[in-house]
């Protein structure tokens, strides 16, 4: 039971702190909280398949082999978060955070229409590597290969990413930008690069949870994306903003406090599992404004 | 040609005009104070001619190049190079880190090494904490270190605003020393902005002395000991 | 020099109270407009229309006077429907679709206009409860802690089943929001936004907005202004909220979750969140944009040729359109003006020695 | 469509007064994802529609169509249905669920119209929620959970039982109040145990931890969802290897989900008719292959049937009354009692305007395959205190 629910808790968390990640680094090169990150998701999700309202879904980019499906659908989010930026963020460069989140959150809703309009509105099965989904005994657990290979996808994007942020250029920069990312720029860090760069790295988190997602589920629905984007979104400030370990760990939190809810709480009060997380959220806030997880030095921004 | 040439430079936040058409120029390898009370208008003029702030109208030139409308960041590339005021390290960076993100454009590896060194050799305790947070040194460490980081970038010209804010007096002699150690082995062109005129004048240098927004006097540091220019700076009547 | 002072002071004063007379001018003129030559449809759109300047300009109370951006309105709109729907229903429908209600409510029989009264205080009551708590944050963190409490709301409302209905909705309501009731709640609204704006609170709020680090030397003061207009701003969103009941006479908890937050948000925005006068402007600029763009889908005869835009574009398009506003005018529309009369028109004598 | 009713308009214009239209409004939605519930039910509506003018029309009167589009948002609803009655809808036929249709069934209980309810399958959807001249054709969701308790019972021998709730929407819950009536009321049933998960949950591995922690796997999990929701929690059970007999609502009929969870066998649903082309009723494959003609392909889920249905019962209720008028075509209404109807009889009362019982056939899907197998009418109606919820 407990080993269990240890896997359990990992599997949601991984989810969330992958997706706390792309919003933390977008947050952190530009004080932008960008609401349009769940749409990245569901973009993602349904350009394995091809546009059409048809109920039975045809593939897309789901048909290719998995080490092309999955270079794929990274570069896809990539590119859909560079251009978003492009288009719509660098002409808004210097406005205020919250108009910067506004259109964020009109973007969110032009990148849905566009779904809806394109695809329908009924949900679509999306059969992404049907043979992981099948059990496997994991010392006293079993659990499924789906879970095992989330946990496991999970670890090592996130290695693969400290392992970046830590050793390449680009990751110093973008660690720096998100400190203080004007400093940085007087100290010759391009902003246009650093901030495509957060983008690009974002989008393809985006599209990671997009095939996590997928993989999980089976399907394709527009409207998904939009929970994980909010419990993102308050793990990314919950971790103490612009810190990404921090988010990741808020992320890993959330998730393991979100199974641990469902497992403990009685079954009448289960329901309502989400107020008691939200509300934990607060209790944390008032006690650590300044998030779990940020240094003790660290100034407030914003 | 002047190092540095500034020509009615103006800096307005909403109604507030911080610099009032400011000019004045800055030899190769001069060492240039800006010195005057709170609020003249001092480091808007550091951040006006970094381009971290957009300056009202006027303009900017190093060595004849046209800075005004540049980002910082191209900028920076020039060789110029900025130690803000409260220092701004990356707390969360190790000390290595934070000396090494300004060379991101230099193409020269064994030169980047090189500067290292230098940096090492000037302030050793940073060669100590190399791979500590930078958070956790010690506000003269983090000044130091302000310092080290904007060498890095291989600059011709350096601002450095207040560095012997919130330091104790025997660190803030510490640091100037050091500063002018370096800036006579690598031939750097300095502007510091310093409150305090008997520091100035301590150290030496030519002085700039601010007020409400203008310069009001210019001359050389020593003379300002005297206390004559600095008074009706001060206290005379800026029109 | 001190003289002629005063006199701009006092002129910008009599300025500043021009502007709730002109912003009620204007909605009157907007209404009398729509009842003239408008169908039934264009006054439906004018009540919902008003009901938004309501629920936006009582957002304004809070979030153009503090600074802070609240996503935790949408809530108070919610327990104020709620409220309104729990005391104005027939008893017998409660007795079916909200057993779980005590007796007191079970058996209530008000009139609309009590019930959205005590729906605004219920409101502002919560708000002074939860922004007690809340409000001594800051900044981003105040923002997260507003977004957590209508999650929480939204949560009990949609699992609350025998006391809210859950996630049915809960029907009935009696519609009885015309153009001018929605004028009159708009312009009460306004009156107090502006009477907010000026007192003494809100002028030291605004200067708290200005600089957050110099005014937190006084942050005691800070928080009680905080609350003060979180709650005042409560009272007016969970007014708007039985009103929006008794416009459409259907209430949920999904219509009082994230669209509603973002709608509010984006009409405060695309106006200019730094005026009062960019709340009401807002909120007409984007109703009057969205109605165009129905009336097009649903297909527009030019010369004896229907031309309709595809269905779904309207969203689309108004998404859009916000974007580029907030390209060409990150600060909104009126940028933080208010609409006022030119000086010399207060002044009556013309402003010759100013 | 609108050329269509300028046609009949002009029609209408040059025809003697006598023959003037009968006028249905559609308050449905035509954007939003509502739109891929509301337009099958709709299509099949206006097939219905066609034939009764083909055959002459309904007292002597060609029926004709307007709509306007609720945008799947609950004002836009109220709005479409004040739009209908200034275009002079005399019935309107609402969105298919409660939540989207109620504003303008609303609307038109306000001018003593009747309303009807495309497809919900709330109990509110009709008296209880809107008032008395609303109606819904589909059968109550209470009903097909109760329809999967006797029928998982008697024929799969199901004596342990598991609940696993979505708390998304108001069906949901109906299905698990039907199987939690019904179910313990069996010789030798229980119900082991009970959870809830979200519909738009990201992985639901704590509830399943939770039903593995039985000693002994049930012999059916209910399951009470809707999609995306039911395929991402039939997924992640079977992947869990749980291979218990998952039952659900009609809610998921359709083969369009299946590629979530390839190969799946030991899945039930109860239906009103098959669109797998095996029902036995003639008359079902008959209103296929007419949808297949109308609109290019075969209806996706059972949902386009009760469309059907609505009309045929409204224009059989209008014709006995003689005139369109609400109280009038309401009390013929609630006058039938085991009406036939090609998808089986129907019968409504001065108390529901809904299926309290009804012969549902039953679907299984066995190696990603879906078919008819059974047929069934439970023992006894779903009283009105359990549609109630108390």
């Amino acid at each position: 039971m407990s080993l269990q629910l240890v896997f359990d808790a990992l599997s949601l968390g991984g989810i969330y702190a992958i997706a706390a990640l792309g919003i933390a680094l977008i947050f952190g090169v530009m004080n932008l909280v960008n609401f349009a990150h769940g749409q990245f998701i569901a973009c993602s999700v349904f350009a394995l398949i091809l546009p059409s309202a048809d109920a039975v879904a045809t593939m897309g980019l789901g048909a290719l082999p998995a080490p092309l499906l999955i270079a794929a659908i990274l570069a896809f989010g990539a590119g859909l978060a560079v251009a978003a930026e492009a288009l719509v963020f660098r002409p808004l460069r210097n406005a205020s955070p919250v108009a910067l989140m506004v259109a964020s959150f009109a973007l969110g809703i032009l990148l849905q229409n566009i779904l809806l309009v394109a695809y329908g509105g009924r949900p679509k099965a999306v059969s992404l590597w049907p043979q992981l989904g099948s059990p496997v005994q994991v010392l006293s657990a079993q659990v499924p290969l789906l879970q095992l290979l989330v946990i496991g996808a999970v670890a090592l994007i996130l290695a693969g990413l400290a392992l970046m942020l830590k050793r390449a250029r680009v990751g110093l920069e973008m660690r720096a930008a998100a400190e203080d990312f004007d400093m940085a720029r007087m100290l010759g860090v391009r902003a246009n690069g650093v901030i495509s760069g957060a983008f690009a790295l974002s989008g393809a988190l985006a599209a990671v949870v997009a095939l996590v997602l997928v993989t999980q589920t089976g399907v394709a629905d527009v409207r998904m994306g939009g929970q994980i984007m909010l419990v993102a979104f308050i793990a990314t400030v919950v971790g103490g903003m612009g810190s990404l370990a921090g988010a990741v760990a808020a992320g890993l939190a959330l998730g393991a406090a979100s199974a641990l809810l469902q497992a403990f709480l009685p079954v009448e009060a289960r329901p309502f599992r989400d107020a008691f997380l939200y509300g934990l959220v607060i209790l944390v806030l008032l006690f650590r404004p300044q998030g779990l997880f940020a240094s003790v030095g660290a100034k407030p921004r914003v | 040609m002047a190092k540095l040439g500034v020509f009615d430079l103006a800096v307005r936040y909403g109604k507030l005009l911080a610099v009032k058409d400011v000019s004045f120029a800055v030899a190769e390898g001069e060492r240039l104070f800006v010195s005057g009370p709170n609020g003249a208008g001092k480091s808007s003029l550091l951040g006006a001619i970094c381009g971290a702030v957009r300056a009202a109208h006027g303009r900017v030139e190093m060595d004849g190049d046209i800075l005004s409308g540049r980002a910082p960041e191209d900028i920076a590339r020039r060789g110029l190079s900025m130690v803000p005021e409260g220092r701004r390290i990356f707390a969360g960076l190790t000390v290595r880190e934070n000396l090494m993100i300004g060379t991101g454009q230099r193409r020269d590896r064994a030169a980047v090494a090189d500067d290292l060194e230098t940096v090492y050799n000037a302030f050793p305790i940073l060669r100590e904490r190399a791979h500590a947070n930078a958070g956790a040194l010690s506000g003269g460490q983090q000044q130091m270190l302000a310092i080290s980081r904007a060498l890095m970038t291989n600059p011709k010209l350096m601002l450095v605003d207040e560095p012997s804010l919130g330091l104790a007096p025997k660190v803030v002699d510490e640091v100037y020393e050091r500063l002018c150690a370096l800036q006579a082995l690598r031939g750097l062109t300095l502007v510091i902005v310093e409150q305090s005129s008997t520091r100035a004048a301590r150290v030496g240098g030519r002085m700039l002395l601010m007020r409400g927004g203008k310069v009001v006097a210019d001359g050389d540091a020593a003379a300002f000991a005297a206390g004559d220019l600095l008074a009706e700076a001060y206290f005379g009547d800026p029109s | 020099m001190s003289a002629s002072r005063t006199t701009r002071h006092q002129v910008r004063r009599r300025m500043a109270a021009t502007t709730p007379l002109l912003l009620a001018l204007l909605l009157l003129a907007f209404v009398v407009a729509i009842t003239a030559f408008g169908d039934r449809a264009s006054a439906r759109m004018a009540s919902e229309t008003l009901i938004r300047v309501t629920l936006v300009a009582g957002f304004w109370i809070f979030a153009g006077n503090s600074g802070v951006i609240s996503f935790g309105h949408a809530a108070f709109a919610c327990v104020g429907a709620y409220v309104s729907a729990w005391t104005t229903l027939a008893p017998a429908m409660k007795a079916t679709l909200l057993p779980g209600l005590p007796a007191m409510l079970a058996d209530a029989r008000w009139h609309v206009l009590p019930a959205s009264l005590v729906a605004g205080l219920a409101a502002a009551a919560l708000a002074l409860v939860t922004g007690a708590a809340i409000l001594r944050l800051s900044g981003i963190a105040a923002s997260i802690a507003t977004f957590a409490f209508l999650a929480m709301v939204n949560t009990i409302w949609a699992n609350w089943t025998p006391v809210t209905g859950g996630t049915s909705s809960v029907v009935g309501l009696e519609r009885y929001v015309t153009p001018w009731v929605g004028l009159g709640w708009a312009v009460a609204t306004l009156a107090a936004a502006s009477l907010y704006a000026a007192s003494a609170s809100g002028l030291a709020l605004r200067a708290s907005r200005e600089d957050e680090v110099a005014a937190s030397a006084s942050g005691i003061d800070r928080y009680r202004h905080r609350l003060a207009a979180y709650t005042i701003s409560a009272f007016f969103c969970g007014a708007g909220g039985a009103l929006m009941g008794h416009f459409i006479g259907v209430i949920n908890p999904d219509a009082f979750y994230l669209n509603l937050t973002f709608l509010m948000l984006a009409m405060l925005v695309v106006g200019g969140i730094g005026s009062l006068s960019g709340a009401v402007v807002g909120v007409l600029a984007v109703s009057l944009a969205v109605e165009v763009l129905v009336r097009m889908e649903k297909g527009v005869s030019l010369g004896g040729l229907t031309f309709a835009l595809p269905p779904g574009s309207q969203e689309i398009l108004i998404a859009a359109a916000m974007i580029l506003v907030l390209v060409f005018r990150p600060a909104g529309l009126l940028a933080g003006r208010e609409i006022t009369l030119p000086a010399r028109w207060v002044t009556g004598r013309g402003a010759a020695n100013d | 469509m609108k050329p269509a009713i300028c046609v009949l308009a002009l029609l209408a214009l040059s025809a003697p007064a006598q023959a003037k239209d009968i006028t249905i409004g559609f308050a449905i939605a035509k954007s939003g994802w509502m739109e891929a519930y509301d337009t099958p039910a709709a299509t099949a509506a206006k097939i219905r529609i066609d034939e009764i003018n083909a055959a002459g029309g309904l007292l002597g009167r060609k029926i004709a169509v307007v709509e306007a589009d609720t945008r799947t948002d609950r004002a836009g609803a109220a709005k479409a249905g004040l739009d209908l009655l200034d275009q002079g809808a005399q019935m309107m036929i609402v969105s298919c669920d409660y939540d989207f249709g109620a504003p303008a069934a609303l609307v038109a209980e306000g001018e003593a119209m009747i309303s009807f309810f495309l497809c919900a399958e709330d109990v509110k959807a009709g008296i209880q929620g809107v008032g008395p001249l609303s109606f819904s054709s589909s059968v109550l969701a209470p009903v097909q959970g109760a329809t999967m308790a006797e029928w998982a019972h008697a024929r799969r021998e199901a004596r342990a039982a598991y609940v696993l709730e979505d708390t998304f929407i108001e069906y949901n819950k109906g299905i698990c109040t039907g199987f939690e009536w019904m179910f313990p009321q069996l010789e030798g049933a229980a119900i082991v145990g009970r959870d809830s998960f979200k519909n738009d949950d990201a992985s639901i591995a704590a509830q399943i931890t939770r039903i593995k922690s039985l000693g002994d796997e049930p012999d059916v999990i209910m399951l009470c969802s809707v999609m995306p929701g039911a395929a991402a929690a039939v997924r992640q059970i079977r992947a869990a290897g749980i291979d218990s007999l998952i039952l659900n609502g009609s809610a998921v009929d359709g083969s369009y989900w299946l590629d979530a969870t390839p190969g799946l066998s030991d899945f039930v649903l109860p239906v009103q008719g098959s669109i797998h082309g095996d029902d036995p009723r003639a008359e079902v494959e008959a209103f296929n292959r007419a949808y297949e003609a109308k609109t290019g392909a075969r209806p996706a889920s059972q949902y386009a049937y009760p469309g059907y249905v609505l009309i045929d019962l409204w224009a059989k209720a209008v014709e006995r009354a003689g005139t369109v008028e609400g109280a009038a075509v309401t009390a013929e209404l609630e006058k039938m009692s085991d009406e036939p109807t090609a998808f089986g009889p129907r019968s409504f009362s001065s108390e529901l305007h809904h299926q309290n019982t009804a012969l549902m056939q039953i679907v299984e899907i066995s190696d990603g395959k879906p078919a008819r197998i059974d047929e069934w009418r439970i023992s006894q109606p779903v009283p009105l205190d359990v549609l109630m919820g108390k």
